[in-house]
């Protein structure tokens, strides 16, 4: 088993892996329009995203403000990071990295 | 030709494509097209926001700040200014959960008058039939 | 015959919407229309003359040059290409730069339009 | 109403005005990765996008070929154009485009 | 370090992007990075299809003809002959109704003794475990 | 302190990947990481040098070269540079060119590959 963080960097999604993809610890990083699955509830409900089984929610605190959302949108799934935060996560946390 | 009406439909998110960006300065590029033009021709635009697209429309965005780059609301704000009509599909704010008060409704710290519509699919459609051309970003 | 209006914003290697649009470009002139187009955003990767026709890429210069010739008018945004770092002198001979406006400008004569917005 | 052409380029979707839109005359034209559409049956269906009511389709016989695909593989509902075809589509038969 | 393993992993159909290209062509290009490495190191690549990525080996594509560009197919035999796994999700070819006679499944005519092979999503998980970093496309 | 290699294939102007890819770099350079880029795809529009700073568009010229001043290495795809038309004299100033094999290389002794495919 491995240490993997996905990153997701847009609202829609087209491919089917993140789903399928297991690790033993797993961190899903929200960047760019990817921010989108931590604020919008579509239809009243969390992005499907957010139901990965055990894995770690984080979102870039820039991408957010950017889009004109803040930390009170955030769903109390996920953590707010910074760039260096992000830094740490790739250098410390995990072994490899997946933009997806 | 007289007066042509032109659809803008912008129905993608903004930043992660340049398309809802250019949506919006072509459709301000309406304003200076009579250099081109023959006496008394005009190009006369709407931009509306439909499905996803509705997410340019949400207030506050700190892109400037965070990355030097001038905001999809600054644009939209330069729109209302010039009394070019911006409307907003209803029914995806709704599926979205963005309510109007997410949302720039007004330009009025710019000093425009005219104001965000709220407008039902329905009312694009009718739109979409009235114009001479439609322009999907 | 009729006039025909192209706007085109999708990079020069990538969607292969600008092969598409040249292509179609191609076949409207073949039956006698007016063909206009407008290459705003990546699209104005067109802008830059010198590319080299590699196999494993799109390479459009030729075409693009060839219907120029036969009467196209091909006209790039001036700001998204100095953005881009292209200037007067990269635009490959017979094209024009202009603000956005000459676009919009064009929407009034033309019959039809196909406005290819995305990537 | 209207006669419209709208141009499909994709395969995945991700915008819904496409289901939304009405037109006395509406043509379907399947280009670039939308002629994915005429040809793959997903799960063993047809693509949604041929179920739109009313609609013409068209593929463009060029992106079919170029993807590894045939007329024998191009559903019934569609048929194959080439550009000039388009061209006619266009200046003929249409008199609004929406490539979404 | 010895030989490194990387797994590229191309989730998208051809053509509308550039990167199930650029895939190809970085992996190929693995077999010259030794001019930058030290004497015993080496980078071994595997580069699967997976989702709609699949789409990339359907045989018999005629982008040079008709667009004057390289196939993917093309890029996908020089893999096979230069000895570079390919690998196929069975799993998404049975959801999009391909099957192996639709697909490229050797590249013979050029002389390659490789052939594709087709696998399950176990095997690629698998193989996402042992390598030392991704690169999705 | 470790080393990360970005390998990075999105435009200049358009997803935004490329201003979010200089801001990490600069943020691991920050925490004292030895930082590589690898642009290829149309990401190579980073290797024309000239590009105006426009309020309107992405901008990372700037960024780019500051954080090469601070020990950075950049390296662009040669062949998708001169498909689009970009020259050995286009280039700015600390960048390299080089075929792909280079970022292949890069992966051995790096410690973290962040490998940013799409567009």
């Amino acid at each position: 088993m491995m240490k993997l963080a996905v990153f997701l960097s847009d609202w829609r999604r087209t491919e089917d892996s993140f789903e399928r993809m297991k690790a033993e610890k797993m961190g899903v990083i929200l960047v760019g329009n990817g921010v989108y699955h931590a604020v919008v509830k579509e239809n009243g409900k969390d992005s499907p995203v957010l139901s990965k089984a055990g894995a770690n929610f984080y979102v870039l605190s820039d991408d957010l403000t950017t889009r004109g959302f803040t930390a009170a949108n955030v769903n109390s799934k996920v953590k707010i990071v910074s760039y260096g935060d992000i830094v740490d996560l790739i250098m410390n946390d995990y072994e490899k990295m997946a933009w997806i | 030709m007289g007066a042509v009406n032109l659809l803008f439909v912008v129905q993608r998110p903004p930043y992660k494509s340049e398309n809802p960006r250019l949506a919006l300065t072509h459709a301000i590029a309406s304003q200076t097209a009579e250099i081109y033009m023959d006496d008394g021709d005009s190009v006369v635009p709407i931009i509306v926001f439909v499905g996803d697209g509705v997410l340019n429309v949400v207030k506050d965005q700190q892109a400037m700040k965070v990355y030097g780059v001038t905001s999809t609301e600054s644009h939209i704000k330069s729109c209302l200014l010039i009394d070019l009509p911006v409307w907003v599909c209803k029914e995806d704010m709704t599926r979205l959960g963005l309510k109007e008060e997410n949302m720039i409704t007004d330009a009025e710290d710019m000093g425009a008058e005219l104001k965000t519509k709220f407008v039902s699919f329905a009312d694009i459609q009718k739109e979409m039939e009235s114009v001479k051309h439609l322009l999907f970003f | 015959m009729g006039e025909l209006t192209l706007g085109v914003f999708s990079s020069l290697v990538g969607s292969m919407s600008l092969d598409f649009s040249f292509k179609l470009a191609e076949a409207g002139m073949a039956k006698g229309h007016k063909v206009n187009m407008w290459l705003s955003g990546n699209a104005v990767m067109m802008a830059k003359k010198g590319q080299k026709p590699f196999k494993d890429y799109s390479h459009n210069e030729k075409l693009m040059k060839e219907l120029m010739s036969k009467g196209m008018e091909v006209t790039v945004c001036e700001a998204c290409a100095e953005a881009r770092g292209y200037h007067k002198e990269d635009v490959p001979e017979g094209m024009k730069r202009a603000s956005m406006d000459w676009y919009l400008a064009k929407t009034v004569k033309t019959d039809k339009l196909l406005h290819i917005g995305g990537e």
